[in-house]
Parts: C-alpha cells; sequence; structure tokens
C-alpha cells in the first residue's frame, strides 16, 4: 500500500548525541498515529526533520510513495504538512486572524483583505468545532485557544497530515477531549495526524497505531487496538513501571501557609484573583486545579512575590509576608518550583552550576561577607547532581544543553535542597516522562512525609488525584471548591474546572 | 605632510603642532601656510602634526620635541598650558606659540598674538552704514571669551555709527559647533527672522551654512580669517583678516636670528590683522566683496584704521576690557 | 593545505591563529594596508610607524597614558553591561564627575595628598549621582536607561557648560575653562617610562577588583544572572530595582572617576566641551564589548586600542598618513570581530535561541 | 517678544530640522518592526551627506547626490545586516563601530578626494531646490512652512502615511512585524527571518541615507567633517519615543526639532546657549516621563542584553 508519509532510515546527530538513530516510520492515510518515548527520546527531532526544520544525516522522506527533500518549513507546508509545535509559533501582538493567514494573507488592491481574513478563519473555525475569535490578540488568549490557532494555522494551510507534538501537556480534560474530538473529525474528513504524547491513556484512547521511540530508535510499531500500556511503558522504558498509586494516608499538622482574601490585579485592571483564602498545613500536599487562565499562574506569583497582591493577607508560619519581596519571602521559608522552567526556573546562558546555586546563593554555608566560598558552591552542586541523578557532562557547561527532563531535575533538586516549610510546585511534571515524573512524584511524597507543606499547581488531573491532600479548584479568579481526592474522580473535578456547577446551581 | 627627502641638510627644520584637525579652521591652514613659507624660503624642512582632541596634543607636541627640530610652531590658546610646561621642561628647544602666551614665558617660548577685535571693529563699521534694519547679529561657534573679541567688537563699531543699532548674538553649540553648517544655517535664519539684516559669521568651518542663509534670505554677512567673499559673491561685504600666516614666518625669522622678544602683539598697525577695504583698490576690486561697491565706506574704514593706529580711536579687548 | 600545516603547530597556536580576534586583526590590518597603498601610501612605512610611535618614547608613555581613561570606561560599562543594563551615559557621567573633581582640585585648599584622594571621591561622588538618575527613571518611571542614559549626557555637558561659563570661568584666558588646577592638587606621575599617571595604578587595582567581584562574589554573580535573564533573577531572589541602581552607582562613580583623572592628571583645566573630544566613552564602550565585559580582556583590549590611537598619530606624523586611517582600524577591527570572522571556513555562529525568545515562546 | 519667537520662520526652521531626524528615524523604525537593534543612523546619515555631495558634484546633478547618498547608506547598512543578521553579532557593538567607521572613512576620503580639509562647498555641488506645490503653498502660515520645501521633505512626510499602510496594511508589513517578533515562528511559516532582516536593514540604511543627502544637499549645500552632529542620535531616541510606530516617531522628530528650533529663537533672546542647547534633550526627557506608561514593554526590549 501506499503511506500516507513514510520516514527510512533518519539518522540525526548532535553533538555528542545521536538523536534519531535509523529511525523507520510508515503513517496511513486518514489515521491517527501515536509516537510516544521517553524524554530525549528524539520525538521532537523526528518531526523537526519530518517538518524541514533542518535537514537529516541520513534517510529519506516519502510523502504519498514519492521522495521527498524539504530545505525549509515551506516545503513541507506546501506537500500538505501541518505541524503544532510543542512550544507555540505565534505573534502575541497579532490577532488571531493574522496568525492564521500569515504569509497566505486574502488581498484585495495589494492590501490584505482583512475581513475576508477574518470570515476564512470563523469558518474554518465553526467546521472542525475550533471555538475562537478571530479578532482577539493573541497575547490575551489563554493556552487551551492558543492550541486551537495552531490548528487553525495547519487548516487554513489545507495540511493533510497535521503533526501534534504534546498537544494535550497544557489541556484540561474538558479541553483535551474537545480536541480530541478535533482530531477525529479531521481523521474522518481524510486527514491524518501525528500525535506526540507521554500519556499512555490518551495514546489508548484515540490512536489507531503507536510507535515507540527509545534512546533515538524506533522501537515498536504498534496497532492500538492489540497492545495495551503496559507493553507499550516496556518499549518505552525496557521495565515496567507502576502508576497507579495513591499518596499514603498522612496527619496533616499546623498551618504553614494562611492566604486571606487576596486579590491580584492584572494588567487592564481587571481581577485575576478574587479574595482567595486557603491554608496549607505542614504533612500535606494542596493541589489547585484549574483550566489554565484561571488565575492559578497569578495566585502562585503572588504568594512567591513576583507580582504585587492587591489587597489581602499571605502569613508564612506566622509571619506576616503579604509585603516581603521575593529574596525576604524565600528566607521566609518558601520554595518555588515554577511553571516555566526555561524562562524563570533556569538562565539559559548560564552553566548547571550557577543554575543549582539560584536562591542558595545568599546562604551562610556558600558565602562569607559577599564572598563566595568556592569549595562549598562546588559540594553543593556537586551533591545536588548526585543525589537527583541529573544527566550532565559537566556542571561548567552550559544548562542549555540539558533534556527538558534533566532541566527540571535541575529546579526541583535546588528547590527542594532549601528544606523549607512550604514548597509551591507549578506543573511538576508537565512534558516529563514516565521515569521523570516517577521521580518527581516520589520527592514531592518524600518531601510531604518529612514534614513539609506542598502547594501543588497542576493541569495533569491525574497527579492532583494521586497526590494531594486536599483539590481546591479554581475558575475565574475565584477557589470555587474544596474536594476530597478519596471522594471526586476526574469528571467531577473537571466540572467544577469549567464553572459547570455554577450553571447547575442557576438552572 | 613635509618634504623632507629634497631639501638642503643646511636649512632650519620647523614642526608645527595644531591642537584641532586643520579642516575645520582657515585659521590653522595659515599657520600651516606660514610654517611652510619659512622652511622653503630658507631651504629647510617642516612637517605638521595634527592634533584631534586633548590627549593627541601631548602626544604631538612631545613627539615634536624627541625630533628636536629649530623651531615647534603651536597654535592657539588650548596649547598654552602645554606650550608653558614643555617649554620649561625643554629649555633648549625653541617655541613659538600663536594666539596666546602663559603669564611667564620662558626665554625660549616666543608668543605671537593677535587683536583680532580692530578688524572686526571695521566691519562694525560697516555694517552700521549698511544696515537699513538697525538690527545686526552675529553667529558664533562657540560662547567663549575669545569669540567675544569678534562679535562685541563688530556690534561697538556699528553702534559707534549709530548707537540705536541693536545686535544680536547666537552660538552655535550643539555636538559640532565648528563643523555644523546645517544648525549655523538655522541660528542665521533665526537671527535674520529678527529683522537683522547684517550678520558675521564668526563659525570657522560652519561659515558656509551662515553664508548659504544669506543668499537665501537676502541679508549680508562677513566673514573671518581668509577672503570669504568668493562663497558668496554679493553676499558677504567684507571678512575679518588674520594673517596668521605673516606673524609665523616673521616670528620663525626672528626666533632663528635671536632677535625674537617674547610677545609680539599683530594688530592693524602691524598689518596681521585687518579687512579687504584695507588691500590695495584692485585686489579689493577682485575680491568679490560687496564694500567694492562703497567706496565711500572703504574711505571711511581707512580713516577709522589710521585713527586706531595712531590711538585716536581705543578699540577696547573684550577679553581683557 | 592550510589544515596540514596548521597540524604541525601546537594546538594552543592554531585556537590563536584561528581565533576570530586574530583573524579581525589581519583582516583590518590588510584592508587599513590597501588602503594606504590605493592612496598613494607605503602601508609598510604606515604600519612600521604606528608599531613604533605607540610603544617607543614618548609613545609608549603616552599608550600607557591613554589607556587609562578607555581601560576606565571600559571597566564602568562593563559593570552595567553584565547586568544587562545598557548605559549610554559614561560620556555624562564622565563630565560632569571630572568638573566636580575640579571644583575640589581648585578650590578645596590643602596638600596633594589629601586634595587629589578628595577631589577623585568628589568625582566619584558626582558621577556616581548621575549615574543614579537613569537607574531610578527605570525602577521608579520604567523610562529605559538606554535611553535616558544617552539624553543625560547632554545634559551633563550643558550644565558643565553651563556653570564652567557663568561660575568658574577663569577671564584670563581665552577660553571657556575653569582656572588651572594648582600644582598640588594634581595626580601625581610615577617615575616610570618618563612618567605614566598614578591613575594607571588605579585603573590595574580595580581590574583587580573588579575580577574578584565578577568571579567570586555575591554581587557579581547576581549581576550576571540578571543581565543573562532578569525574570529568573527575580525569581532566585535577587532584587533586580536594587542591584540595577547599585550598578548605575559604581558606573557613575567609574566614569566620575575617570572625569576627574583626566582634569587633574591630564588636562590640569576643565574646558567647556574638551572632555567629550576624545571619545573615551564610547571607544572604552567598544573594548567592554570586545572583551565580553570580563576585566582582563578589557585591560587587554584598552592597551591594544591606545597602542592604536596612539600609533596612528605617530603615522600621520611620519608616514603622512591621516590618523582617520586609525580610526578606520579600528572600527574595523570592531566590526569584524563582531561578526566573528575566524579563519576557519564555513563556521557559522550558533543559532542558539536568546533568553527572551524562549521566555517569550515558553511553553505556555 | 512672542511675535518674535512664534513665526513661520520658527516653523520653517523646525521643519527643516526635523526632515534629516525624521528620514533616520522612520528607517530606525522599520528595524525595530523588524527585530533590529539599529543605532548606526548616525554613521550612515553622515556617510549619506558625504556620497550626496560627492555625487552631486561628480555629475553635477542633484539627482545622482541622492541616488550616491542611498548608495553610500546601503553599502553601510549592508556590513550591519550581514554582521547581525548572518553572524548574529551584536547590533550594539556593530552600530557604534559603523559610526566610527563612517567618521573615519568620510574624513579620510574628504581630503583624498577633493583636497580640502573640514568643509567641502562648490559651486559644482547642486543642491536641492525647494519645489512650491501649487495652490497648496499659498496656504497662509502652513503653505510655506510645508509646501514649499525640498523633495526629500515630501519624500519624508509621504513616508509617513506610506510605511504606515506598508506596516499595518500589506503583507510585506505583517511578515515584518511577525519577523521581528518571533523569528522562529515567521521562519516556520516560510517567512524568512533572514530576508525580512535584511530587508528592514538596507531600507533603513537607504532612509538615513537619504537623511543625509537631506542634510548636504537641502538643508545646506556642502559638506562638513561630521556633520550629522548627533542627529542619527536624536533619530533613534526619537524611534522608541514614538513606539516605532510611523506617526509616533514623526511627532517625537518634530517635537525635538520645534524644541532645537524655538531654542535657537530663545538664544536670540538672551537664554545661554548651554541652555538652549540641552532644550531638545530635556523636552525629550519630559516628553518620555509624560508617556512613560507606554514603554514597559520597550523595557524588556531594551534590557535584554
Ligand atoms: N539542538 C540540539 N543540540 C544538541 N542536542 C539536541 C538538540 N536538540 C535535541 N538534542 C538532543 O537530542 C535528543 C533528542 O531530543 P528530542 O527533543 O528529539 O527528544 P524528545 O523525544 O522530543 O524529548 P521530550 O520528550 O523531552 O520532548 C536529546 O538527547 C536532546 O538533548
Ligand atoms: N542549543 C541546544 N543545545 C543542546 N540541546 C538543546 C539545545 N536546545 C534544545 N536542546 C534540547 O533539545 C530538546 C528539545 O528542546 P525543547 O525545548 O523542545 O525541550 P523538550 O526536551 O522537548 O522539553 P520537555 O521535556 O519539557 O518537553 C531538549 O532535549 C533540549 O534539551
Ligand atoms: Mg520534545
Ligand atoms: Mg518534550
Amino acid at each position: 500500500m501506499t503511506f500516507e508519509l513514510e520516514l527510512r532510515g533518519i539518522t540525526k546527530r548532535y553533538p555528542g548525541v545521536l538523536a534519531n538513530d535509523a529511525v523507520d516510520l510508515a503513517v496511513r492515510p486518514a489515521e491517527i498515529h501515536a509516537i510516544v518515548g521517553e524524554n530525549g527520546a528524539g520525538k521532537t527531532t523526528l518531526m523537526s526533520l519530518l517538518y524541514g526544520l533542518f535537514p537529516p544525516d541520513e534517510g529519506d522522506i516519502f510523502i504519498r510513495g514519492e521522495r521527498v527533500e524539504f530545505s525549509s518549513a515551506l516545503d513541507a507546508i506546501a506537500a500538505g504538512l501541518g505541524m503544532v509545535h510543542q512550544s507555540f509559533k505565534l505573534f502575541p501582538t497579532l490577532s488571531v486572524a493574522e496568525n492564521v493567514v500569515f504569509r497566505q494573507e486574502p488581498r484585495r488592491r495589494g492590501l490584505i483583505d482583512r475581513v475576508a481574513a477574518v470570515a476564512r478563519v470563523r469558518d474554518l473555525a465553526d467546521r472542525y468545532g475550533l471555538a475562537v475569535d478571530p479578532e482577539a490578540a493573541v497575547e490575551d488568549l489563554p493556552v487551551g485557544v492558543l492550541q486551537r490557532v495552531e490548528i487553525l494555522k495547519a487548516l487554513y494551510r489545507d495540511a493533510q497530515v497535521l503533526i501534534l507534538d504534546e498537544p494535550t501537556a497544557v489541556l484540561t480534560p474538558q479541553e483535551r477531549d474537545q480536541l480530541f474530538e478535533v482530531i477525529r473529525r479531521l481523521r474522518d474528513a481524510g486527514r491524518t495526524v501525528i500525535f506526540i504524547t507521554h500519556k499512555l491513556g490518551e495514546v489508548m484512547a484515540i490512536s489507531d497505531r503507536v510507535t515507540v521511540l527509545r534512546n533515538g530508535r524506533a522501537v515498536a510499531d504498534l496497532v492500538t487496538a492489540e497492545t495495551d500500556p503496559a507493553e507499550i511503558t516496556l518499549h518505552m522504558t525496557g521495565r515496567a513501571v507502576d502508576l497507579d498509586r495513591r499518596a499514603p494516608e498522612h496527619q496533616p499538622d499546623q498551618a504553614v501557609l494562611e492566604v486571606e482574601n487576596l486579590t491580584v490585579l492584572g494588567g487592564h485592571g481587571r481581577a485575576v484573583v478574587k479574595d482567595a483564602g486557603f491554608q496549607v498545613r505542614s504533612g500535606e500536599i494542596v493541589g489547585i486545579a484549574g483550566v489554565a487562565g484561571n488565575g492559578q499562574s497569578e495566585l502562585i506569583e503572588a504568594l512567591c512575590g513576583l507580582t504585587e497582591a492587591d489587597t489581602g493577607a499571605v502569613m508564612l508560619s506566622g509571619r506576616d509576608i503579604t509585603t516581603a519581596d521575593v529574596a525576604g519571602r524565600r528566607a521566609a521559608g518558601l520554595a518555588y518550583i515554577p511553571e516555566d522552567r526555561y524562562g524563570v526556573g533556569t538562565i539559559r546562558r548560564a552553566s548547571v552550576s550557577e543554575n543549582l546555586l539560584i536562591g542558595h546563593h545568599r546562604e551562610e554555608t556558600v558565602q562569607r561577607r559577599g564572598w563566595f566560598d568556592r569549595g562549598a558552591v562546588a559540594r553543593l552542586t556537586r551533591r545536588l547532581v548526585e543525589v537527583f541523578d541529573i544527566k550532565t557532562g559537566s556542571v561548567s557547561g552550559p544548562v542549555s544543553t540539558l533534556s527538558g527532563g534533566n532541566l527540571q531535575k535541575v529546579v526541583v533538586a535546588r528547590e527542594m535542597e532549601h528544606r523549607t516549610p512550604l514548597l509551591i510546585a507549578e506543573q511538576p511534571t508537565r512534558g516529563l516522562d514516565i521515569g521523570a515524573i516517577e521521580f518527581v512524584h516520589s520527592q514531592l511524597i518524600r518531601y510531604r512525609d518529612q514534614g513539609g507543606a506542598v502547594l501543588m499547581v497542576s493541569a495533569e488531573l491525574s497527579e492532583i488525584l494521586a497526590l494531594s491532600t486536599r483539590i481546591l479548584v479554581m475558575f475565574e479568579g475565584s477557589i470555587v471548591a474544596t474536594l476530597d481526592p478519596r471522594t471526586v474522580d476526574e469528571p467531577e473535578v473537571g466540572l467544577y474546572m469549567t464553572g459547570a456547577h455554577l450553571e447547575a446551581a442557576v438552572a | 605632510g613635509g618634504d623632507d627627502e629634497e631639501a638642503a641638510p643646511e636649512g632650519p627644520s620647523l614642526i608645527y603642532v595644531t591642537p584641532n584637525p586643520i579642516g575645520v579652521n582657515k585659521f590653522l591652514e595659515l599657520g600651516q601656510v606660514g610654517t611652510q613659507r619659512v622652511a622653503e624660503e630658507l631651504g629647510g624642512t617642516w612637517k605638521t602634526f595634527e592634533s584631534t582632541n586633548d590627549s593627541d596634543r601631548r602626544a604631538n607636541i612631545e613627539a615634536a620635541i624627541d625630533e628636536a627640530p629649530d623651531i615647534v610652531v603651536l597654535t592657539t590658546f588650548t596649547l598654552v598650558e602645554l606650550a608653558d610646561e614643555l617649554s620649561k621642561a625643554t629649555p633648549d628647544q625653541k617655541f613659538i606659540l600663536i594666539d596666546a602666551c602663559p603669564d611667564e614665558p620662558a626665554a625660549n617660548l616666543h608668543c605671537g598674538v593677535f587683536r583680532e577685535h580692530e578688524g572686526a571693529y571695521l566691519l562694525g563699521i560697516m555694517a552700521g552704514r549698511l544696515s537699513e534694519a538697525k538690527e545686526i547679529g552675529s553667529v558664533v561657534a562657540l560662547d567663549i571669551p575669545f569669540l567675544h573679541r569678534w562679535s562685541d567688537s563688530f556690534a561697538l563699531g556699528a553702534q559707534s555709527i549709530d548707537p540705536s543699532i541693536n545686535d544680536t548674538q547666537v552660538f552655535i553649540g550643539g555636538d559640532n559647533p565648528f563643523s555644523d553648517p546645517a544648525r549655523a544655517k538655522e541660528q542665521a535664519l533665526a537671527v535674520a527672522a529678527r529683522g537683522a539684516d547684517h550678520i558675521f559669521a564668526v563659525g570657522a568651518g560652519s561659515n558656509g551654512g551662515i553664508f548659504e542663509a544669506a543668499v537665501q534670505e537676502g541679508f549680508l554677512s562677513y566673514g573671518v580669517d581668509v577672503n570669504q567673499c568668493p562663497e558668496a559673491p554679493g553676499h558677504i561685504v567684507d571678512n575679518n583678516m588674520k594673517l596668521v600666516d605673516v606673524l609665523v614666518e616673521q616670528l620663525a625669522k626672528q626666533v632663528l636670528d635671536g632677535t625674537a622678544g617674547p610677545v609680539v602683539a599683530f594688530g592693524l598697525a602691524e598689518g596681521g590683522t585687518g579687512v579687504m577695504a584695507l588691500e590695495s583698490d584692485e585686489a579689493l576690486a577682485d575680491s568679490q566683496c560687496v564694500i567694492a561697491d562703497h567706496p565711500d565706506i572703504v574711505a571711511e574704514v581707512r580713516d577709522a584704521r589710521d585713527a586706531i593706529v595712531n590711538g585716536d580711536i581705543v578699540v577696547p579687548d573684550p577679553l581683557f576690557g | 593545505m592550510l589544515e596540514r600545516v596548521l597540524n604541525g603547530v601546537g594546538d594552543m597556536s592554531r585556537r590563536a591563529v584561528r581565533s576570530p580576534v586574530t583573524f579581525s586583526l589581519l583582516f583590518a590590518f590588510a584592508l587599513a594596508a590597501a588602503i594606504v597603498a590605493v592612496t598613494g601610501g607605503d602601508p609598510l612605512a604606515a604600519g612600521g610607524e604606528m608599531f613604533t610611535g605607540a610603544v617607543t618614547g614618548s609613545g609608549l608613555r603616552n599608550t600607557l597614558g591613554r589607556s587609562v581613561p578607555i581601560i576606565g570606561m571600559a571597566l564602568a560599562v562593563s559593570i552595567a553591561f553584565r547586568s544587562g543594563i545598557i548605559n549610554l551615559g559614561g560620556e555624562g557621567q564622565m563630565v560632569i564627575g571630572g568638573l566636580a573633581g575640579t571644583i575640589v582640585a581648585i578650590y578645596v585648599p590643602g596638600p596633594g595628598y589629601v586634595i587629589v584622594p578628595l577631589a577623585m571621591l568628589a568625582g566619584a561622588v558626582v558621577g556616581a549621582v548621575w549615574g543614579l538618575l537613569p537607574a531610578y527613571g527605570q525602577t521608579w518611571l520604567r523610562l529605559p536607561i538606554l535611553i535616558t542614559s544617552l539624553l543625560l549626557n547632554y545634559v551633563a555637558r550643558a550644565i558643565t557648560g553651563y556653570l564652567v561659563r557663568f561660575q568658574l570661568l577663569d577671564d584670563a584666558v581665552t577660553l571657556t575653562s575653569t582656572r588651572q588646577v594648582p600644582e598640588t592638587a594634581r595626580m601625581p606621575k610615577m617615575p616610570i617610562f618618563g612618567g605614566v599617571s598614578l591613575s594607571l595604578i588605579l585603573v590595574i587595582v580595580l581590574v583587580a577588583l573588579l575580577w574578584m567581584v565578577y568571579t567570586r562574589s555575591v554581587a557579581g554573580y547576581e549581576s550576571q544572572m540578571t543581565g543573562f535573564n532578569m525574570r529568573s533573577a527575580r525569581y532566585g531572589g535577587i532584587d533586580v530595582e536594587q542591584r540595577t541602581v547599585q550598578v548605575m552607582v559604581v558606573a557613575g562613580a567609574i566614569g566620575g572617576l575617570i572625569g576627574t583623572h583626566l582634569i587633574i592628571g591630564e588636562a590640569l583645566r576643565f574646558i567647556d566641551g574638551e572632555l567629550v573630544l576624545a571619545g573615551f566613552a564610547w571607544t572604552g564602550l567598544l573594548v567592554s564589548l570586545l572583551a565580553v565585559n570580563r576585566p582582563i580582556p578589557i585591560f587587554i583590549t584598552g592597551m591594544f586600542f591606545s597602542a592604536l590611537q596612539i600609533g596612528g598619530l605617530a603615522m600621520q606624523r611620519n608616514a603622512g598618513v591621516s590618523w582617520r586611517l586609525s580610526q578606520v582600524l579600528q572600527a574595523v577591527v570592531i566590526v569584524a570581530v563582531a561578526c566573528r570572522l575566524a579563519i576557519r571556513r564555513g563556521e557559522r555562529p550558533s543559532t542558539e535561541v536568546s533568553d527572551a525568545e524562549s521566555a517569550a515562546v515558553g511553553e505556555v | 517678544m512672542f511675535e518674535q519667537i512664534l513665526d513661520a520662520a520658527l516653523f520653517d526652521s523646525a521643519t527643516r530640522a526635523m526632515i534629516p531626524i525624521l528620514l533616520a528615524a522612520l528607517g530606525g523604525m522599520i528595524c525595530e518592526r523588524a527585530g533590529v537593534f539599529q543605532i548606526a543612523l548616525e554613521g550612515i546619515m553622515l556617510a549619506g551627506a558625504f556620497a550626496a555631495v560627492a555625487g552631486s558634484y561628480l555629475a553635477i546633478s542633484w539627482t545622482l547626490g541622492v541616488v550616491f547618498g542611498i548608495a553610500a547608506g546601503m553599502l553601510i547598512s549592508l556590513a550591519l545586516a550581514y554582521g547581525t543578521v548572518t553572524r548574529r553579532g551584536d547590533p550594539i557593538v556593530l552600530g557604534i563601530a559603523l559610526n566610527l567607521l563612517a567618521m573615519g572613512l568620510t574624513g579620510f576620503l574628504l581630503p583624498q578626494l577633493f583636497d580640502v580639509r573640514g568643509v567641502f562647498q562648490h559651486p559644482r555641488i547642486d543642491g536641492l531646490d525647494r519645489i512650491a506645490i501649487p495652490v497648496l503653498s499659498d496656504i497662509p502660515w502652513v503653505g510655506p512652512v510645508l509646501f514649499d520645501n525640498t523633495i526629500l521633505t515630501y519624500v519624508a512626510l509621504l513616508l509617513v502615511p506610506g510605511l504606515w499602510v506598508l506596516l499595518f496594511r500589506t503583507a510585506i508589513g505583517l511578515r515584518l512585524r511577525g519577523v521581528g517578533e518571533r523569528p522562529l515562528a515567521a521562519e516556520t511559516l516560510g517567512v524568512s527571518p533572514t530576508v525580512y532582516k535584511y530587508g528592514a536593514v538596507l531600507a533603513s540604511g537607504a532612509l538615513a541615507g537619504l537623511a543625509g543627502a537631506q542634510l548636504s544637499l537641502g538643508n545646506v549645500v556642502q559638506f562638513a567633517e561630521n556633520m550629522s552632529s548627533g542627529r542619527g542620535w536624536v533619530a533613534v531616541v526619537a524611534v522608541m519615543l514614538g513606539r516605532a510606530h510611523p506617526v509616533g516617531v514623526l511627532a517625537a522628530a518634530a517635537l525635538f526639532a520645534l524644541a532645537e528650533a524655538l531654542g535657537f529663537r530663545f538664544q536670540g533672546n538672551g537664554l545661554p546657549v548651554q541652555i538652549t542647547d540641552a532644550l531638545p534633550f530635556v523636552v525629550t526627557l519630559l516628553a518620555l516621563i509624560i508617556a512613560r506608561k507606554r514603554f514597559a514593554r520597550l523595557l524588556d526590549l531594551t534590557t535584554a542584553a
């Protein structure tokens, strides 16, 4: 048969890394093809090669039986490929319509026909059930919508094959279900979808076939209906992993973090966090669930001192830290694993060791009267690298060469090392592979068991349910529910996250 | 550059050091002309060391001293401190300093200064006669006392004809006062907009802009240092000329003879400063200066010159007055 | 072929030969030589004069002397650049600090060992205050230091010009100038190479101090992290605003020191407009950028640029080639280094995504 | 006193002061939009002024002068484009070095080519004529100020709406802004950041070259060493103050020029030159403070060293 898309013997080397090693991949027309693999297995690299972002060192690409050589993404687009990148490639200040029609703008008398652009985008969105306002500025939109914009971009270019790199990492269950709806509709319309994910549940739910990558090699090509998560995991890791672990019982102690009537104003003067009040006690993990863009990030930033709260009070271990700055709050006993590990959690241009030092650099153990004890600094970083098993060539090498999972380990190691009474963990496992997730979870639980208080924000409901002692649900800036993970399930939490309980109450 | 290669070894050697690039200032160019003339007349050698800023100056003068020429020729006030210090440090080296003099010059330092205010005063007389609007002005590179010799004396000369004449002085300033014709032109236009019909251009390299303004707005202007009338024929009345070349030449010969005193002052009396109107009638006729069309004023100016020379008119020096 | 020849040489020298700096220098000098040849000069003679003029006799002293303001201003700018602050206000800080130092030197009586340090202190303090203005402009009013510091240069010039013209004028001279700095209040010269200003020691101390601060102090670490990524630095508990203010104070203070040195150690009078003519602030800025804001390379690069300038004068004096060519030469070296041109062909600079890019695209 | 200061000649003077700044700033604006930090405007303007005079002198034609000015500007900006875009060099280093290069080269070439020092003025240099636009130039006040000017004045003024349309209504403009904002995103859609950045930098070179031509063939008809005298830096500030928007840039350039022209007038009324010299810069600072709410984004751009 003619494959929609076929890769043969694709090899790509980076200095010191064989990112793709003679990978074969065959994708049939109108199928949903999942690609799975641990962090650094080479998924993104393979897709980038396919999409023409850079050429493979070896190997051939065939589209509908014809050998192609892409010199740029443009060629790939022309050949009917569309890609939704793991990190979105959108222009924040431009409108949705402008983002979508970019480079294929409808024109009238030499100028962009803006009316037509908006109309076409709206049309396309309606056809595939992608709810977006074509005239909104992209920078004002929540992530879930951004992803729809990315999909619209591909569809607008009439992509026959749509590549989605970890599309669900940032979505709520509802959004994910909507996305799956869209994907099925696309398949039914005869289009092919390549779907990269770390979540085996999703693989089972949506895909027709699945290819497993490990260490740059394609190790399995399976029909979804004929396999199960355990088999896939075995291919991915070479060992069995137990994911279904509930948090052990534990008795929470006194309050570490107390938040009262906290209100945060956004850039436009609108309240993005409304009157939030809650406690986190030592020995418990409080999970915050919510659709991205409902104030979780703003709440956390305000707690950490990165943005200013408008009203309200924050107490940490009995001390009022409402007006303290970041350093003051850290000193009062708070550590923070931020959601954005690239832009906030680490410093790309600095070395691994310099990154491990952030926030520790004023501690008496590493410096004296403003001068570093270089031996102590080296000991600290060496220990963290060892304990957290961070895979890095040299601690003085740039952190930018670490894989996503190892980068996250740098952040987790550093923040846990503070051994503060309170740890705030935002999306601690986003984009990590199963092994890394397991590791971070065990660390969070260890932290809790040692009497730490953990406040965790996650888009991953299974994670929230598995780890939390209590669940707070945020919707449009307010905490709308406090739930017990032992008595709720994912769909129920999802209802609160989308504000459905409010509608129910009104009805 | 010099021509030391072909020079006869027995002639004198001179090194001329400027405080600024020669280009922006006709005056500096004349210094070089004078130096060259002495060297060539006496079959000697000459060189020019051109400086651009404060720290170049010391480097250049020291390099000149290293070469031990017969005379090191320095120009302008800017070099007075260095001239004083280095002449005292190297008593065997002879120096000429034009345009300024330290309070107590060393025996090996010989100064030549000008009385520029005398020539400017004569230009003022012309403006006083010719101005119909009774509004005159000067566009001056910088608000420094030295340049007030030009602008203040110009106003004084005009007011000696008609005390009701109003004077406006503006300064070019900016990043590049001696070489910003565009800015100078706007300044001149601003003065013209106030009604001035005679504007003295004391802007060195910026003067071209002032003359353009004169052509555009139809006012009359005055140049400096050399005869600038050909730059805008019909729009430049006359110039306050400074015969730096002559002064350098005279002084250098005196230094070589051993007859030079500590200070020579060059004014109208010595023929070291002047205006075209004082030149021969032929030279004046060829000058393309507006004043050539006004023989009556030329005569009056010549009388004034005589009066200044014999002390009947005393032109105060704005610098030390 | 070239490869085989190079293989014979040690690794160090191979790297030196292939380094972009080496190539840039060769490239710039070759270009300059071509210009000299085309305009009818003798490139070899010009180059010879340039070299001997920079490193022999009074040339050596002048090279060392001029390196003081160049290296000093480069150090000042490096402090800001390392923390991601683009301070283009070095000139203003130098000028206004310089006048303050001059005033102390002229009007405060006392022995030299008191007045000289006092004048330097005054210059540093006023320079620091001038650095504070754009810093507060950024932290309070959110005005980019890049613009305000540039604009404040003109204001500093106007203020000093006004003061000199209307308050401090020495009417015995014909320029807008202060009185001369009295003999006792001058920066002493060391008896080496025929008299090099003591300020050179100051600069060397500054280089050593900053090297220490940059490599082993908390302040240096915090500045560097802030310069790399302001958001991460803030997240790590670094008070970015406070650092900005501190950095501008130190940068301004060094600018003021250098300004004061240029008067009490070199010109001996504050003449309106003279201090900016030589463009030390700009040369320093380029030196710092070329040296990637590291103190020891700044010292070396600063010396080199000083030599180029002094050698350029000698070239003009003795080979009749305009000093403008040395200006061209400096510019070409910098352009070539900035382009990181290297001998190895086909080598491209890395196409790493910038911090700003990753932060903005992120994983939204 | 006021009738002596506020008259048509004042606005005339302000217009002339504004045009070179405006032309260069519009160039800088295009670069800013394309994500290239352009601070070589000073040097490009100077090179443009020199080449314009040289070309006009050689051909006795201002047309060729203008062409030369544009060409020189583009040549220098080509170095900037190669350095920043192809070699990914630091635009600040390159910009400052190119300013130095232009200063050195023009200073070196002036005596080499024309055998004069400092200032080059010659009857062969054909200046830009004032072209009065019929009818419009008869409008009282506005007419003589705006509609009796050199051709480059009209070009500059027409470029304001022209560039607005280009940036915000055409495909090229959309792509240019996209490239400036997220080069990688543009690249994945097949819009080459390299091409657009080169285009923007070359366009800025052409415009700053025109600014130089206006300076040396329009404002005056001569070349003087370093005659750009900081106007290019003012243009850099105008781009920022005007937030890289054509109308904003126009307003910023006009504000600065008006303050400068007023300064000249105030000097005539006895205000010291030291104060009037600083006036345009102080006014610009004040404008920055007043408009400061808008600079949050700019701050992020300029502090990411
Ligand atoms: N530009 C690069 N330079 C050097 N190495 C790289 C580069 N890009 C990727 N790599 C390396 O190639 C390997 C494969 O990376 P890739 O991003 O394809 O993995 P992935 O499967 O997408 O991982 P993840 O699940 O974390 O997204 C990794 O070891 C990574 O570090
Ligand atoms: N300049 C670089 N040098 C070396 N490796 C790089 C470079 N840039 C990116 N990488 C690696 O390429 C891979 C892809 O980068 P990307 O930013 O998509 O992260 P990722 O691994 O997919 O992250 P995550 O695991 O969170 O999904 C990562 O493994 C990253 O470490
Ligand atoms: Mg990936
Ligand atoms: Mg990933």
